[in-house]
């Protein structure tokens, strides 16, 4: 129905759709509210970013960008994300399939567990890593004596980002698995092919938009972690610094237009990922509005 | 059922630079010198000085690195197993924790440096914008109503400690060593306070960036680097009629240079910022310099004032943390009220 | 005239879903809006209802106007196809809540909701959520909740066709009993003919969001107004014929065609039941195979080969198949005995209802 | 672990398996190693360090802050969403991509921009200092924050149940009388609680534990502005490891109580739907 255009209502039409839709007065007004706590809380934030990035002009950005510390986060950053993501898919789809696919006990407090990240802190994330692997930690003294680092070195930092990131996919993945259940794989079974080939040629395709909304997900937040990474990195500049501890570093060495400049590439990426997962949106809608269409021509 | 060759590689591959990456590699010597937050640019011209003079001197090839944060997250970091061959922090106290907490270096570790270890000292001086608009000469101005002051927060700084005692010292004096004076006074200078920061970088950019409150106290160097860096900023020093003689101490830490085979260059660090090149480059950043030769050059660059150092008040760090900033010790008291 | 549309039209983004539609329900009618699904019943009924603003045309209810009505104003009730029951609420708060709406008292919508619930036979069930209600049940709510606040129409959007066939015929039976009891206007939208046939004692028929036709059940399937109508409403053979010597044939199929010139094309029907067939390979004119006999119940249905290839459907009774001792493969006779011709080419035939009486039999073979 | 069934479908012990090692190196290990830590402490001990007046003043922020952000959420949320999904405006694909913003920015730039924005002299802080309207390093500053980053969590979690509305039953309500006011408050409220009650919890976890935004916005003004995860930060930079564990037992142990509610709200959720 909203695709009547709405010039073409007459005044006698607009009173009788008073039944069933909001006044214009009331719908304005709440498209209005909703839209200055948007600009307020989305559009703003975003914009002021790339302003005050460029508040100093191209040059300042550029160089900010192009600085060997800069560039160094941002591979630490990279690899990080490398190392944690298909990690993170890997855990995810192994969860996901033990906790949907079959029954046992303990499964709500499994279910519990794989939240955690959520609500922790980061900082109490970093903090534990730091009881277990610091010098004063558990394992503290028998890793430096076999000169094995993880705190305040990459492996720290990929631990403290696992630990916040795991959720992301394994959490796409279970309401979509859920709601499929087992039906698909069964018939796989019967159609004799075995486990492995059901997940691959079954399972997989079917949750792939949920998959890749995780996955983008949790490379967003490998990238922007903050708190746990703070924790356990040592902050050694051009060594242990990742992208957003670089951009705060910056801020404190009164480079506020450099650390914005660098802030605006993690805002880049944050765009991008938007407008992947935007545009991944866009196209399964597509196929299901096929869907619907081919489901409408078949009836009688 | 087996997991596909490929998928098999990824996770080794995973679990091997999970592992190894943290495992040093180089073959020419790499230092980490742990600071705290305003030496930043400091050790950026002091350690290209000594990457050279250690070459000359010795054929090595160093790389210096630098990890710089409040000085008590710091000495925590290291304490935690932070690899540092040599700290450079802005408190006795916090290299005493990482000898008392982490065992990492002897007790007496202050000792074995000229100068109580420190070989360049600062002060604590006021920084006002442009005008002086509340009219701030002294630390007695600072306790006037309406007057906003940005120190750091002396439970994690260093600078913020200098300054809480800086403070204390003052009103010792105006008020013949009554300590109940004293503590008023130091009282209201922090109900002043609008912000907190927990290091003294900081607390410059909550009053530059931020443009909070109407006087930054902290670090002379500090002050003098925000004058520098922003010119038209609209910033004045004022200098106070009595200060307290700040020694931000350095040493090497025994179990990494040992572990790691540092302790000579690490060492040879140390000595070469009490060398005259040193002292120079530690001046050039506004540190006041030791050496009497190097201070008599850059004699204009820094104000004269009455210093008076923490031993001759507060009969020395051990003393003062016990009474000031445990937990429960005066700072807790005022902050309670 | 209880409800009259008058030229009634509804374009959903330029596209014509309801078409220059015009006609009345008279009060106390129990009438069926019926077509495929698309035709533009379900658009009409909610016209009537308010829920949707007609593009053009006017609609009367008691000779007033209500197009600017909003849809609370019109004192109607609604039964939605998903039964749309408000899933936080109980059975008598859904029932009562028109009632609240309205400001009736307490006591006398309490009293009102008593007699619904009785009038629906659902007691026991009062204080149910609706999600812990069958489909039949919830069906049931969803009536009673339209008639609490007495309405001046009822409409009903496809009420049956969310349960199985054994509720579906219960729900029928207790609608037609409930509009003898109430005699309220009852206006419901099926795609479903033989419920249409069943329930209703008029059928309006859509095609592609334009009257097809209005009649009685019996009008509508005896004299369909064209050839959509014809096959929609029960089963049509249908035969694309060419006139030669005022004679329409299709293989060896014959049907006398007075008034047509040669070479003329006409589409001739015929419903199975006018297939008249025999054991006796003498006693009729056409011969035939018997290739298959589908048991629906009392009733079979025959697939029937002519020589020329051409299959026929045809239907008789259990006994009468008994008598004749059939059999798939068996040889048989037959006749046609009533047929219509459905169009015929060059010419359009307007769906209205007017032009029904245009559609002359053969004579001597009329239904 | 598993009960003894017969299972269908192959892969069992290998998902389980590695699920369950993953988790352990994760979680089960260091929040047991952190457990194990404050275990040393006595009860006594660990209340003391637990409860200090600072503590207090930061839990208070911290739930406080959390309470009025997921409020405001809540309430703002629902109605973006509902515009969202309703109407047809100008922007509104936009906007509706936009709403994950805050889910993909990295917090520490979030804080950053944010308290640029509020402070006195940026874009939105000129307008509202003077009005007495403070946004950055004050209470308001942590809403602030708390807000953005939870902001997504309401909206997605009602887009999808707005959307599948039955629009049949704001139509029979229209049918029988109800206005839309009426309507709304009577049929489509009771249906929309319970994500929004999803929505809200969650907003409500993700800030409790929210930390890079908030260090760039609120001043960390101890008994102020400073929030319980920051003051474990201090704690520990004030060489006070018992401190700083007793608080992050606190904190964990209150993560694990809002999962185990926001499961529960979940089912409860569930049960509404057909």
């Amino acid at each position: 129905m909203a695709a009547i255009p709405k010039r073409q209502l007459t005044a006698g039409q607009r009173k009788s759709q008073r039944g069933t839709e909001e006044s214009p007065f009331v719908k304005w007004l709440l498209i209005t509210v909703a839209l200055l706590f948007s600009l307020v809380f989305l559009l703003l934030p975003l914009v002021n970013v790339f302003a005050q990035a460029f508040a100093k002009g191209f040059t300042v950005y550029w160089d900010a960008l192009k600085h060997p510390n800069t560039l160094s986060a941002m591979k630490l950053t990279l690899l990080v994300t490398a190392i944690c993501v298909p990690l993170n898919v890997l855990f995810g789809l192994a969860a996901a399939w033990a906790i949907t696919k079959f029954e046992f006990r303990g499964k709500s407090l499994l279910v519990t567990l794989i939240d955690l990240p959520f609500s922790v802190s980061p900082v109490v994330a970093g903090l534990m890593f730091v009881v277990l692997f610091g010098l004063q930690g558990y394992f503290g003294e028998w890793l430096a004596d076999r000169e094995i680092r993880i705190i305040f070195a990459v492996p720290g930092i990929v631990l403290a980002t696992l630990f916040v990131t795991f959720p992301f996919v394994a959490r796409e993945l279970i309401p979509i698995m859920q709601a499929a259940g087992s039906d698909q794989e069964q018939s796989a079974l019967t159609l004799g092919a075995n486990g492995w080939q059901t997940f691959w040629y079954v399972t997989l395709p079917s949750v792939k938009m949920g998959l890749l909304y995780g996955t983008i997900l949790c490379i967003a937040r490998c990238v922007g972690e903050f708190g746990a990474v703070s924790v356990v990195s040592g902050h050694i500049t051009g060594k242990t610094d990742t992208v957003p501890l670089h951009v705060e570093k910056l801020y404190n060495e009164y480079q506020g237009a450099a650390a914005f400049a660098v802030a605006s590439i993690l805002a880049l990426g944050a765009l991008l990922t938007l407008g992947l997962k935007t545009w991944l949106e866009w196209r399964e809608a597509k196929l299901e509005g096929l869907g619907q269409q081919a489901e409408a021509e078949v009836r009688p | 059922m087996q997991l596909p060759p490929h998928l098999n590689k990824l996770l080794l591959l995973a679990a091997l630079t999970l592992f190894t990456a943290g495992a040093a590699t180089a073959k020419d010597i790499k230092l980490l010198n742990v600071s705290y937050d305003p030496t930043r640019e400091l050790y950026q011209d002091f350690n290209v000085a000594f990457a050279k003079h250690w070459q000359t001197k010795t054929g090595d090839k160093v790389t210096v690195q630098q990890s710089h944060g409040g000085s008590g997250k710091q000495a925590r970091s290291v304490i935690d197993g932070l690899e540092a061959d040599v700290v450079t922090l802005a408190l006795a106290y916090d290299i005493d924790a990482i000898a008392e907490k982490g065992r990492l270096l002897p007790k007496d570790w202050q000792s074995r440096l000229p100068h109580n270890s420190a070989p360049y000292t600062s002060t604590i001086v006021f920084l006002v914008r442009k005008g002086n608009p509340k009219g701030i000469k002294d630390w007695s101005d600072l306790v006037k109503r309406g007057v906003g002051i940005i120190p750091a927060n002396p439970k994690t700084s260093g600078a913020a400690r200098w300054t809480y005692l800086a403070a204390w010292g003052y009103a010792l004096k105006q008020n013949n060593g009554d300590e109940a004076r004293a503590r008023e006074f130091v009282a209201k200078f922090y109900q002043n306070v609008p912000v907190f920061d927990t290091g003294a970088r900081g607390a410059t950019t909550t009053f530059i960036q931020r443009g909070i409150g109407d006087v930054l106290v902290g670090w002379e160097n500090e002050a003098f680097l925000a004058l520098k860096e922003q010119p038209k900023g609209g910033y004045e020093l004022v200098v106070p009629s009595v200060s307290i003689l700040a020694e931000p101490p350095v040493t090497f830490v025994d179990k990494v240079v040992k572990r790691r085979g540092t302790t000579d260059v690490a060492k040879g660090y140390l000595d070469y910022l009490y060398s005259d090149e040193g002292q120079e480059i530690a001046a050039r950043n506004y540190y006041r310099p030791r050496s009497a030769a190097v201070a008599a050059k850059f004699a204009d660059k820094f104000p004269k004032l009455q210093l008076f150092t923490i031993d001759e008040v507060f009969g020395g760090w051990q003393q003062a943390t016990k009474a000031h900033f445990a937990d429960g010790g005066h700072f807790d008291q005022i902050q309670r009220r | 005239m209880s409800i009259e549309l008058r030229n009634i039209t509804k374009q959903f983004g330029g596209v014509s879903a309801v078409n220059d539609v015009s006609f009345t329900v008279a009060d106390g009618q129990l009438v069926a809006l019926l077509g495929p699904s698309g035709c533009g019943k379900t658009t009409v009924l909610r016209m009537i209802s308010g829920l949707e603003a007609p593009t053009a045309g006017d609609i009367f209810v008691r000779g007033k106007r209500v197009n600017d009505v909003p849809v609370q104003k019109r004192n109607i009730g609604f039964v939605f196809q998903g039964y749309a029951l408000f899933r936080s609420m109980s059975v008598v708060d859904n029932i009562a809540f028109g009632l609240k709406i309205k400001r009736w008292p307490k006591a006398e919508r309490a009293a009102r909701v008593a007699e619904l619930i009785e009038l629906l036979d659902l007691n026991n069930l009062e204080q149910r959520l609706p999600h812990q209600l069958s489909g039949g049940q919830r069906q049931r709510v969803a009536l009673a909740r339209a008639l609490a606040p007495k309405p001046d129409v009822l409409l009903l959007d496809e009420p049956f066709a969310a349960v199985d066939a054994k509720i579906r015929q219960e729900l029928r039976e207790m609608l037609v009993s409930l509009h003898h009891e109430l005699n309220v206007t009852t206006i419901f939208v099926t795609h479903d003919q033989e419920e249409a046939m069943e329930v209703s004692n008029r059928i309006v028929i859509f095609d592609k969001g334009r009257l097809a036709q209005i009649g009685t059940p019996r009008e509508v399937y005896e004299e369909p107004a064209s050839e959509f109508v014809a096959r929609f409403v029960g089963v049509m053979n249908v035969l694309d014929c060419e006139v030669r010597d005022g004679v329409a044939r299709f293989g060896e199929l014959e049907f006398q065609a007075h008034g047509t010139a040669d070479g003329q094309r006409l589409r001739i029907g015929f419903r199975p039941y006018a297939v008249q067939v025999s054991n006796d390979l003498t006693a009729h004119r056409h011969r035939a195979v018997l290739r298959h006999t589908y048991f629906l119940g009392v009733l079979l249905r025959l697939e029937l080969e002519l020589p020329s290839g051409l299959i026929i459907r045809a239907r008789m009774s259990k006994e009468e198949y008994a008598r004749l001792n059939l059999a798939e493969g068996r040889e048989v006779s037959l006749q046609i005995r009533q047929y219509r011709v459905l169009s015929r080419e060059g010419e359009s035939l307007p769906p209205e209802v007017s032009v029904t009486h245009s559609l002359s039999l053969s004579p001597g073979e009329g239904i | 672990m598993a009960e003894n069934r017969f299972r269908v479908l192959p892969g069992f012990g290998l998902t389980m398996g590695f699920t369950l090692c993953y988790l352990s190196v994760l979680v089960l290990v260091p929040v047991g190693g952190l457990f194990l830590r404050t275990f040393s402490l006595s009860w006594a001990d660990f209340w003391r360090l637990a409860t200090t007046d600072r503590a207090l003043a930061a839990y208070q922020l911290t739930f406080g802050a959390s309470l009025a952000a997921a409020v405001i959420n809540a309430v703002f949320g629902t109605l973006l969403a509902w515009v969202l999904v309703r109407y047809d405006f100008p922007g509104r694909r936009f906007i509706d991509a936009l709403v994950d913003f805050p889910f993909a920015l990295p917090t520490a730039v979030a804080g950053l921009t944010l308290a640029n924005l509020f402070a006195e002299n940026g874009w939105l802080g000129q307008f509202l200092v003077p009005l007495g309207i403070k946004g950055a390093f004050t209470p308001l500053g942590v809403v602030i924050a708390l807000t953005f980053v939870g902001m997504p969590f309401v909206v997605r979690t009602l887009q999808p149940v707005l959307e599948n509305l039955d629009r049949d039953v704001e139509e029979a309500a229209a049918t029988l009388g109800a206005g839309r006011l009426r309507t709304f408050l009577s049929v489509i409220a009771p249906t929309l609680l319970p994500p929004v009650m999803t929505g809200f919890a969650l907003a409500f976890a993700r800030a409790i534990g929210e930390y890079g935004s908030i260090v760039f916005i609120s001043g960390n003004l101890p008994m102020k502005t400073e929030i319980a995860p920051y003051l474990i930060v201090i704690r520990l930079e004030e060489y006070d490891y018992t401190g700083a564990m007793a608080l992050a037992v606190v904190l964990l142990v209150i993560s694990f109580a809002l999962l185990a509610v926001i499961n529960v709200l979940e089912q409860w959720a569930n049960r509404f739907a057909k």
